[in-house]
């Protein structure tokens, strides 16, 4: 595999995260390969949106190194701020949604771009030749975007006027917007029927197009064993297992904690 | 026919206790000289501006009072702050101001045109003088060697403190220390609490009636039977009423006292106290005054306000103004001189005290 | 949009020759002037409480530091207003990040309250330091606006003497109508920009706008320090038009009142800022008029007052401009924007 | 049991739900399936008086209870899970659970009920001190259902239950919603899950865009070749 | 000196405590900070008074009675002025808070008038007076034991109430998510108007209390009342009914210790440089919880 001469894009060693006396996560370590759509996947209560808060930068691990692949060379980010994450390239759509939502459409996706771009106070009240381009190129940008993820007809809307399924579009737009490397998708399908889980699948097909790694929490058995390359199963804050879609769905354990008898051949 | 003036007054907010003084002792004199015929046959009409204390407020009414060129004087401000507010607007303007209470020294450098005329009189002795007078009343009359001072954070209580303390460093009454309070406050114990430690024999409250009966009545709950000695704010009976059997033994400067008050002012008391239910303060008696002198100013001066002013400020030594508080003469600067007398409180009631320093 | 903006134009020329109208006394131009002090007030609050959506409670702090830095350099030095307005701006800009460096962390009503505590605070310091500020005796007698080219005019034209003192209230309105035209395009500049759409994401969600990039610590202080300035600049207008000064003229109820001003305008909307102050100023001088002639007392001002209020939220709860971030929508690029995709059919 | 006839709802001036009606026999689960966006949660707020329809009415065991305040229908038996969950972030998962149980009275039945609970969810059992707010998605979601269930409803309606929940637990829920079917509570179920949904659904009703377009026999559905392409995934 | 001083600050800190849990109750519940809440603290002492001058009751019936009043007070407020916005932004409640808390203090002004009035002193129990206890100098009344003790009570029975009955349950229930309240069936309005007349007789009692105390009373009195005990509402961890008790008392202690150890010129200043202290080190208050959203 042409993976393994590639050094990972985002290290995961042995990351702890302890709330109180409970144990979210324990020594979990994985690596993310650039370039691979890589499913994460276990039980509720796994630790699976803890771990994502670990890597965004909104929990600190309680023990371990993250270890991400910065364009400036590997960078131990363990403790980073959710901002700095950002800039370095890793971006994260929430499990409960969470957009702007009294903003519209279209200016949720140009706040993604805050942190490709530079204009202060100053720049804006004089509204300079370069400030006035500057904000040429992130409405391009964000409109980009929002085509990419067919919400172009609704940019001027207010955000919490979108039926669910667009409101799960629109966080991915503005994810993609901050130009990340790496996107964290935390349960993009929750509350969508098939007919828009297919269009979804094609969706992160395309950001994959864009050379953009993908890591992504879902209980949709179908979409995930359909699109994901790699999995990690996590179960009570430990990982229980990892591979390819077929040697998952084979492992007793996981299907004893987590796919159950039924989903097991779905 | 009819001429108008304007009061100038908080009526609503904290300091409308106040205001409603004011306004009844303007009610009766109005309501008086109306029915003897008026202002040369033309009835004197009040508009009541509120303006809560509040300099800003001050600062709105002014300008509105102003541009009426059919008002013809001012009585007000109550506050000095307020007073100092909107004192610009009657020099700019040209109009007249008296205040029945503002005793802040600050108005008297404020209040002349370019041309040095004074637009701006007031009928109540300021706190410099006031400090002085308690402080040796404390000392030469009462025999006191040893006194703390209590003062209401503004600018009439730290006014009237400055004198008193300075006048006692100077004729040799020990000030133990001295402690301020807001307007508002309910609970003095732990100034008073370091008072005691100090052991003084009496307390000078430089400061209103309301908050001074809680000081008098949390000393006396906290055991301190002291002397109580405070300028013309404590006087109002609701000082007794508030602070019950502890209001004994307070000492109050006052521009007049009922025993040495003329037929005039012992009518306005009984009205005073028919009409309201209460006893007349110095505020009361003040805007009485105030009223009276706007309108023999206006008697005099007709229907012009430059004339009106020049009225008022002829009351001077050769032609006072005869008031139910006493003689009123304003210097160059629109102050006034009058003389101070002590009133205490026995079985509940003011009385003039017996030992008077003039 | 172009209607709108016309009618805009209208009502600014219509406002810029109100002091040569018949009814225009100098209560009403000190009305009117007042409005626009408390304009510039609840646009600079705005900033903070609209647009980050925290609530501050101590916003006459700043206005207090502005109006005493100017009325103290303006009695002890005789510094020019033209050279105070930005030095006490400035000043206040100071204080706003210096209160925001303990406050960053706190949210919702725990902001309110340390905010408020700061205020009072500063109320204290202005009551108490008497060797500095002469305490409640207040600053009476700052000196009046001066407009002092003389030098320009010498050199043009030794004939010439181009040196006005600010008397009356004419001079003033123009210069609080340019601080309120000034300030409020500044404040639309910034809010339709990349600091302003930071803001506003801040004020939706912390936690996404941080995961959007958005460092929201700095943007937070950002905030703090141009709404402080914006307060101390209202301040220093005040001291030299009031040319009187005193502590009480900032207690926290004043707070209360530029916040009821922002609110009943609209949260985070500029415009509303300007109508909820109009509003609220114009309602009590009304009222004071209104009522004699009804035959109430003048006690009964605030009752009446009050209740308006009231009335004013149940029916418009969200103020009278409740959309957000509607500068934005005026900019060239998204006009043109919705034009091409109206053109292509999209929208 | 319940009979919702032509109920029109709207948000501000949009008009969410056209003239929906919908019929619930006792003893029925009956699902309503949609797209996103088409009313199904809307209809559920209109039946329990959140979203009061403008026009039509509800009628609950010959109750009319159009304009009855929300807390009166759930008096007269109707529980709701609501989309989104809406569980009480601030109180722990026991309060949660007893907050169900408000309007009962019988002790006995309650803490009967709150056993029966932890049975279903043992998580929750775990976890009975902690902070709502604090739980994972999925054990908010079981939270909700078993908050739900403490209510012992007449008819309980479903917003989504299976969503972000683990295909395990999905099972679970299912055969708990068949259990508590069978034990006499009355189901409307709303589920993007659709074929879960008509696999143990008596009947079925179709919505679009705020109107009934189809309905019938669950199982009958299931091979509309209609319902087949658009909510099941299958061409 | 010190003993006397813990003793000023101990009952300053009591009465804040009293005003401060109204507050607390009801912010507790819709989130919102009851302006309003020291008006409801004046009327209380009016109506007590009215009543025993006016209509001859007795001191104790006339509490009850007062409180009575100031409940309905407090539900009529609820009802006319915050109802209609419960699903408005926050603040315009807040704001109708102010514009109901300058309507209030104006109609008392117009009712009894402005100037300070005392409280009617011929009903109360003679023995108020008298010392209950002394040491080392320190005397107490029995008035402050009692104002002291009525404290204590009403705190612990209102906390059983909030934290272990059903109601009390609901009441927080209904703070978090109105709508989901709901849907438990349980009566929103109703619970609301409860802990507004809950938590207005409670102020209707501290109004009567401090006025009696003091012996006075005055339309503008639950002005300052009102922000010492918002101040204490927040230090103790707002909507916690023993975090009111001890963040009035602290604050009460801050003040007296600061006042006679320090500067009376910065009384409050002190009581507020502890608050801004105490929240900074601890962002909830003492007693506050920080519910965090999961992200
Ligand atoms: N802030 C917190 N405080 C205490 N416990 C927490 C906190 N956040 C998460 N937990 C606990 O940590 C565990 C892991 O939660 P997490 O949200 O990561 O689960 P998850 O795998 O995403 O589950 P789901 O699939 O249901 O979303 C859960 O049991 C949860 O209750
Ligand atoms: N609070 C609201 N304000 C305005 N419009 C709303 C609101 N809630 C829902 N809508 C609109 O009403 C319509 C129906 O929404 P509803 O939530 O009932 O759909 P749904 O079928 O439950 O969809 P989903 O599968 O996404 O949950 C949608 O067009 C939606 O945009
Ligand atoms: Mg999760
Ligand atoms: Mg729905």
């Amino acid at each position: 595999m042409a993976a393994q001469t590639k050094t990972p894009l985002l290290q995961v060693d042995s990351i702890s995260k302890q709330f109180g006396g409970l144990m979210a996560l324990s020594d979990v370590s994985f690596d993310v390969m650039p370039g691979r759509i890589m499913g994460l996947i276990g039980p509720n209560g796994a630790g699976k949106t803890t771990l994502f808060n670990c890597i965004a930068g909104v929990y600190t691990p309680t023990k371990g190194r993250l270890l991400f692949d910065a364009p400036d060379g590997q960078r131990l980010t363990n403790g980073f701020k959710p901002e700095k994450m950002t800039a370095l390239g890793i971006a994260r759509t929430f499990q409960n949604i969470r957009l702007f939502s009294e903003l519209t459409v279209l200016d949720n996706v140009r706040i993604g771009r805050h942190c490709r771009t530079s204009a202060g106070v100053i720049g804006a009240i004089f509204r300079n030749k370069s400030q006035r381009e500057e904000e040429q190129r992130i409405v391009d940008d964000a409109m980009r975007w929002l085509s990419f993820v067919g919400l172009e007809s609704k940019a001027f809307y207010q955000s919490s006027a979108l039926s669910y399924g667009d409101q799960r579009r629109l966080e991915i737009a503005r994810a993609l917007a901050t130009g990340p490397r790496l996107i964290l998708l935390d349960e993009p399908a929750a509350g969508m029927n098939p007919q828009e889980t297919a269009s979804l699948v094609k969706l992160i097909h395309a950001i994959m197009g864009q050379g953009i790694t993908v890591v992504l929490i879902e209980h949709d058995m179908k979409l995930v064993m359909g699109i994901c390359e790699h999995l990690v199963v996590l179960d009570h804050g430990m990982k229980i297992a990892e591979g390819g879609p077929r040697e998952i769905r084979e492992n007793p354990q996981v299907i004893e904690a987590y796919l159950g008898r039924g989903a097991a051949h779905a | 026919a009819s001429v108008k003036i304007a009061v100038a007054a908080p009526f609503t907010g904290a300091a409308a206790p106040y205001g409603d003084n004011v306004k009844a002792g303007v009610q009766i004199k109005v309501d008086e000289i109306n029915a003897a015929g008026g202002i040369n046959g033309n009835k004197l009409e009040v508009v009541w501006m509120d303006e809560q204390c509040d300099p800003k407020e001050a600062a709105t009414v002014a300008p509105k009072i102003a541009q009426d060129k059919s008002i013809l004087a001012v009585v007000g401000h109550v506050c000095s702050s307020a007073h100092l507010a909107a004192l610009p607007n009657y020099v700019r303007a040209g109009v007249a101001a008296i205040s029945p209470t503002a005793t802040n020294v600050a108005i008297s450098e404020k209040n002349q045109d370019r041309a040095g005329k004074v637009w701006s009189f007031r009928n109540v002795y300021r706190d410099d003088f006031q400090g002085v007078f308690m402080a040796r009343y404390a000392k030469n009359m009462l025999g006191l060697n040893s006194v703390a001072v209590f003062y209401e954070n503004n600018d009439y209580g730290i006014g009237l403190k400055d004198a008193f303390s300075a006048e006692a460093k100077k004729i040799g009454l020990n000030v133990v220390g001295e402690e301020a309070y807001v307007k508002g406050a309910q609970d003095f114990a732990p100034q008073l609490t370091k008072f005691r430690a100090a052991n003084p024999e009496g307390i000078f409250i430089s400061g209103y009636y309301g908050e001074g009966a809680l000081i008098a009545s949390q000393a006396k709950q906290l055991g301190m039977d002291v002397v109580k000695l405070g300028g013309e704010g404590l006087d109002n009976v609701d000082y007794i009423k508030l602070a019950r059997d502890a209001a004994e033994k307070t000492y109050v400067a006052v521009p007049f006292i009922e025993d040495v008050a003329s037929p005039e002012a012992k009518q306005f008391i009984e009205k005073f106290k028919a009409t309201y239910k209460r006893d007349a303060d110095y505020m009361s008696v003040n805007a009485y005054d105030a009223t009276g002198i706007v309108a023999e100013a206006i008697a005099k001066g007709g229907a012009d306000r430059e004339k009106v002013r020049e009225a008022m400020a002829g009351f001077n030594a050769s032609n006072p103004y005869m008031g139910i508080g006493g003689k009123t003469v304003f210097d160059e600067k629109g102050d006034c001189e009058k003389p101070a007398f002590v009133k205490m409180v026995i079985d509940g009631k003011f009385a003039a005290a017996p030992k008077q320093m003039n | 949009m172009t209607i709108s903006k016309t009618i805009k134009r209208a009502l600014f020329l219509a406002v810029l020759t109100i002091p040569f109208l018949p009814f225009a006394s100098d209560y009403v131009l000190h009305v009117l002037t007042l409005i626009m002090v408390y304009m510039v007030l609840a646009m600079g609050l705005n900033i903070v409480t609209g647009f980050i959506g925290m609530l501050d409670l101590g916003f006459v702090g700043f206005y207090g530091i502005g109006a005493y830095t100017c009325g103290l350099l303006t009695m002890t030095y005789g510094l020019s207003l033209w050279m105070l307005l930005p030095l006490a701006a400035l000043n206040g800009m100071v204080w706003g990040v210096l209160r925001a460096a303990p406050t960053l962390r706190l949210s919702g009503d725990y902001f309110a309250i340390v905010t408020f505590g700061f205020s009072q605070l500063v109320v204290l310091f202005l009551t108490n330091e008497i060797w500095l500020t002469r305490g409640p005796l207040g600053l009476p007698g700052i000196e009046p606006a001066i407009l002092d080219l003389s030098w320009l005019s010498k050199m043009l034209n030794p004939e010439w003497d181009w040196y006005w003192e600010f008397i009356g209230e004419t001079p003033y309105f123009y210069m609080g109508l340019a601080m309120v035209v000034g300030i409020f395009l500044m404040i639309r500049r910034i809010e339709d920009s990349r600091v302003g759409r930071a803001w506003f994401a801040i004020r939706e969600d912390p936690l996404a706008a941080a995961s959007a990039g958005i460092d929201v610590q700095i943007y937070k202080v950002i905030a703090f320090g141009v709404s402080a300035s914006i307060g101390a600049l209202a301040g220093s207008f005040l001291a030299r038009w009031t040319m009187f000064l005193s502590p009480d003229m900032f207690q926290f109820w004043e707070s209360f009142l530029v916040l009821c001003m922002v609110v009943l305008g609209g949260l985070g909307n500029m415009t509303g800022s300007l109508i909820g102050s109009a509003v609220l100023i114009a309602l009590g001088e009304i009222l004071r008029e209104v009522l004699p002639r009804l035959g109430m007392p003048a006690e009964t001002r605030f009752i009446v007052y009050g209740m308006i209020m009231v009335l004013i939220m149940r029916f418009k709860p969200s103020g009278f401009m409740p959309r957000i971030a509607d500068a934005a929508l005026q900019n060239p690029i998204i006009i043109e924007l919705r034009r091409t995709l109206k053109a292509k059919g999209i929208v | 049991m319940l009979k919702v006839d032509g109920i029109r709802t709207f948000y501000g001036n949009i008009e969410a739900l056209k003239g929906v009606s919908i019929e619930v026999e006792r003893g029925e689960i009956v699902t309503l399936i949609g797209a996103n966006g088409a009313g199904k949660s809307t209809t559920l707020m209109s039946i329990c008086g959140v979203t009061p329809p403008r026009t039509g009415s509800v009628v609950f065991e010959g109750t009319d209870v159009t304009r009855m305040p929300t807390d009166r229908i759930v008096a007269l038996g109707i529980t709701q899970v609501p989309e989104g969950r809406l569980i009480f972030p601030g109180l722990t998962v026991r309060e949660n659970l007893l907050m169900g149980a408000y309007l009962r009275k019988d002790k006995a039945g309650i803490a009967q009920d709150l056993d029966h609970v932890d049975s279903l969810f043992p998580i929750l059992k775990e976890r009975r001190t902690q902070h709502g707010g604090t739980l994972s998605g999925g054990e908010q979601q079981m939270l909700a259902i078993g908050r739900a269930l403490m209510a012992r409803p007449k008819l309980l309606l479903l917003d989504e239950p299976s969503l972000g929940l683990a295909p395990i637990v999905v099972e679970n829920i299912f055969e708990v919603i068949k259990k508590i079917n069978a034990e006499g509570v009355t189901v409307m179920l709303v589920e993007q899950n659709a074929q879960m949904a008509l696999s143990i659904a008596h009947r079925a009703y179709v919505l679009e865009t705020g109107k009934v377009t189809l309905s019938g026999d669950a199982k009958q559905l299931m091979n509309d070749p209609k319902v087949k392409s658009a909510y099941l995934g299958l061409d | 000196m010190l003993e006397q001083q813990l003793i000023n600050g101990l009952t300053l800190g009591v009465i804040y405590a009293l005003i401060a849990v109204g507050y607390s109750m009801v912010y507790g519940v819709i989130e919102l900070i009851n302006f309003a809440h020291g008006e409801i603290y004046m009327f209380g002492a009016f109506f007590c008074a009215t009543f025993i001058t006016v209509l001859g009751v007795p001191f104790f019936p006339a509490i009850a009675m007062a409180m009575l009043c100031c409940g309905c007070l407090g539900v009529l407020l609820d009802i006319i002025a915050y109802r209609p916005l419960r699903k408005a932004p926050r603040l315009a409640a807040l704001i109708t808070a102010i514009g109901m808390s300058i309507f209030l203090q104006n109609l008392a002004m117009i009712i009894w008038g402005s100037r300070p009035r005392p409280f009617p002193q011929e009903a109360l129990p003679t023995f108020f007076r008298e010392t209950a206890f002394s040491f080392s100098g320190v005397h107490l009344s029995w008035l402050q034991v009692f104002i002291f003790a009525l404290t204590i009570v009403l705190m612990i029975s209102l906390n059983l109430v909030i934290t272990k009955t059903k109601t009390g349950t609901a009441m927080r229930a209904l703070a978090q998510n109105q709508k989901a309240a709901a849907l438990m069936g349980i009566n929103v309005n109703r619970v609301i108007s409860f802990t507004f007349l809950i938590g207005s007789s409670l102020g209707a009692v501290a109004g009567i209390l401090v006025s009696v105390f003091y012996n006075t009373m005055y339309p503008t009195m639950g002005y300052n009342a009102g922000v010492k005990a918002f101040s204490a509402a927040v230090l103790g961890g707002i909507g916690s009914v023993p975090g009111a008790m001890i963040g009035g008392i602290v604050l009460g202690v801050a003040e007296a210790l600061g006042a006679g150890y320090i500067s009376s010129l910065y009384r409050d200043g002190i009581a507020y440089a502890v608050l801004i202290a105490v929240i900074l080190f601890k962002p909830t208050g003492f007693l506050g919880k920080s519910v965090r959203q999961k992200a």
